[in-house]
């Protein structure tokens, strides 16, 4: 099983050279600790900020700069601020390559649920709504199953859904998924974990064809 | 004619029972501090407050919240505020969530003359309820329309007297887009020059948009969360 | 009869301290030569200017700064720039206090027409369309007639409309005109120009109430 | 991923006949000079062009109206241009004339993922004909699209080596907006600088919107109409 760390490594393998990435808060944001050498991307925060660049020393900490999880941050040579307009321009006219993103559940049509637990959490989308309507390439990071053991991999979504058909791809602590018209098709198995295992924790439609390889390359 | 004001009770003046308002601010960076420690001592209730969000319990809008002088937020993410969630499940505060970039394009669209447009975000979701769908090039999109709102109040970096505002860094945010869309707007600013200080080449915005501008005093700034290396 | 430069100041005084005001290209240009003193107004140009100075000493004429008229200009203490989004932004949403505009007609209820000349004139709108379509307070400056001396106040508009029911007032070579429900009502004559002439000249509705006062305080 | 280009002529590969361009300026004030004349040079025809203006005669998109590269004009005015005249009143050319705002909008409307939005300008007009009208409270407005265009050409002042521009005065005009609107934009400038020269907090159009930029070279930014006091 991957823990949250691998998670994020083995989407940061996603990672091309030049692309613009949004990360959303949680795993998503580890993904920045993990971008292969040789890889320039430039990061997105949709408060707007294009160029993050790392956490700050404490003596340059500074409160008018922050990033969409209000954690303080830094620029980057390059960098270019822009109003929240302007920022969700960008993400809703398609030139964010990437965006990597929190779920709750997943379905096998690509549909996402990530804002709200009726009457229980009321936290609200955010910019969630907005990048899986307009990103091109949506990676979800997240648990395969919740915390009573349920699979979040589901045929259909029990909770309000952020968007439809969007999801092209999940990467779990169980393995690597794309979805595609005949749901979610498994790529690869974290290491150590059977297809059987993968098959037991997945409710919606999967599909495992060949050999399914272990994940390689990450946690070294 | 003079837009400056000596602080932000002067800055207030006309705000009203049941009155709508924008607040600018993403997080607690970038909102009007001063502006909204002076509505919570004035006491005006009732108020529908356009925030993306909140603030914190004992912070920001979270004081207004804790003064019972909201009646409605409409916000993006309102997570990070116990006396929020408080209210809104006994039933004491209405809320409408909406996707941060269409809140933002509200905004913009109520400053720049666009009645309503044509947005993919929330197509499909609850946020879509009640409005109209539209496809365009074989995608689903629905429509939104611009806000409606008595005051805004921004709060920026640096102003001159004719209301021209520099915003600082990411406490950009929403400012501008508010700045634009209040039927009377407020800026308060952390630096007041005169007119000419401010190079015209990099006016955030433009002065014809703000009616009201003051220095504001004593900014806490309060971080969310301070992480560093 | 009043001439190019005395309508301008004519409509000059109509300039309200603090207001935001969009000059037309020909006589509406003018208008900035007559600002009273007092008042102080800050000029639009919807190219991008915010805040427009006079015209530059030659050395200090830059390609970079010009007008609505493509006119080489001058900054002033407080001038901002934008872009054309920003600029029409301001427009439509009524932030600017006056517009003044040039027309080839107007009628009584307001129309206007001062784009297009059927096969004739294809010079297009600029940002006239916007503007009348958006301003609160639209004041014409214009001929009474055109040079066949056939009135250009009229009850139906001969060319295609640039806005519906949008000009408050019409300073003519011949007097002013306010535009109400009744049609034009004529509230002042150009120094000799008597009542008959103005009716004559005026082929739309026109109120003629009481005694008519002849123009004051211009042309000193 | 490296977005400099060494001139124009590279700028401009892959603009074939019949794509539809946008181009920045307002009458010659802040056109693509460069890359106006490398079209020029390649003969490319049936061009569709968004443009405020056509240029003159002589200078600006004139030049390809000379050339008879252009098939269609999208713009605002057009009365400085003979030769414009000559063609479209002889049928050769097309043209479309859209309300200078409404010209705007549609372009930060392609750049902003908004395909569609209401505008009041040219309601009741020629304009108007064939386009939706609603009315929203109690006033009358047209529904406009974006653009959709294949490349999206612009002149800055300044940019860096990660596409991030700053205009200069009024040169600005509809150069950000077609910088965010194009399928792909190419950005000519005056000074091609390192990234981290230009400060964050005064980038006009941030470096995502570009996709080629290249430091132009010879401007004669030619003058309409010289006037001085």
């Amino acid at each position: 099983m991957l823990n949250k760390e691998q998670i994020a490594q083995r989407i940061a393998k996603e990672l091309e050279d030049g692309f613009y990435v949004n990360l959303g808060i949680g795993i998503p944001t580890l993904v920045a600790n993990y971008i292969p050498t040789g890889v320039s991307v430039t990061l997105q925060s949709e408060n707007g900020l294009l160029g993050m660049g790392p956490f700050p020393t404490l003596e340059n900490v500074d409160a008018d700069l922050i990033n969409a999880g209000k954690q303080t941050i830094t620029t980057l040579p390059g960098s270019s601020f822009f109003d929240s307009a302007t920022s969700f321009g960008m993400i809703r006219s398609g030139r964010v390559d990437l965006t990597v993103l929190g779920a709750m559940e997943v379905n096998d049509e690509g549909d996402i649920a990530n804002w709200k637990i009726p009457g229980k959490m009321v936290k609200g989308m955010g910019g969630a709504m907005d990048l899986v309507a307009s990103a091109k390439n949506i990676i979800v990071a997240m648990q395969h199953t919740n915390r009573a053991g349920d699979s979040k991999l589901l045929k259909e979504l029990s909770l309000p859904v952020t968007g439809l058909g969007c999801v092209k791809k999940v990467v779990s602590n169980l393995g690597v998924f794309e979805i595609t018209e005949r749901g979610f098709e498994l790529k690869e198995r974290a290491p150590g974990v059977s297809v059987e295992e993968i098959q037991q924790a997945t409710e919606g439609r999967l599909v495992v064809e060949g050999e399914i390889p272990e994940i390689v390359g990450i946690w070294e | 004619m003079n837009k400056v004001v000596q602080n932000a009770a002067e800055a207030i003046v006309g705000i009203t029972d049941g009155m709508t308002l924008m607040l600018g601010g993403f997080g607690l960076c970038g909102i009007p501090e001063n502006s909204i420690n002076a509505l919570v001592k004035s006491g005006v209730k009732n108020l529908t407050c356009i925030s993306n969000n909140a603030g914190v319990d004992d912070f920001g809008i979270g004081l207004m919240l804790q003064g019972q002088q909201v009646k409605k937020m409409i916000s993006s993410y309102v997570g990070e505020n116990a006396e929020f969630e408080r209210q809104l499940l006994s039933g004491e505060l209405e809320v409408e969530l909406l996707p941060q970039g269409t809140l933002a394009e509200r905004c913009r669209a109520a400053g720049a003359g666009i009645p309503a447009f044509f947005t993919p975000a929330g197509y499909g979701t609850e946020v879509a309820e009640g409005k109209e769908v539209r496809e365009f090039k074989g995608k689903h999109y629905i429509m939104e329309q611009a806000f409606d709102s008595d005051f805004a109040i921004v709060k920026a970096w640096k102003g001159d007297t004719d209301g021209n505002l520099i915003f600082k860094a990411t406490s950009r945010n929403f400012n501008p887009l508010m700045a634009m869309a209040g039927k009377i707007t407020i800026a308060e600013v952390e630096e007041l020059v005169e007119p000419g200080e401010l190079d015209p080449n990099f006016i955030h915005t433009p002065g014809i948009f703000v009616n009201r501008i003051f220095k504001g005093v004593n900014y806490e700034k309060r971080i969310e969360q301070t992480t560093t290396r």
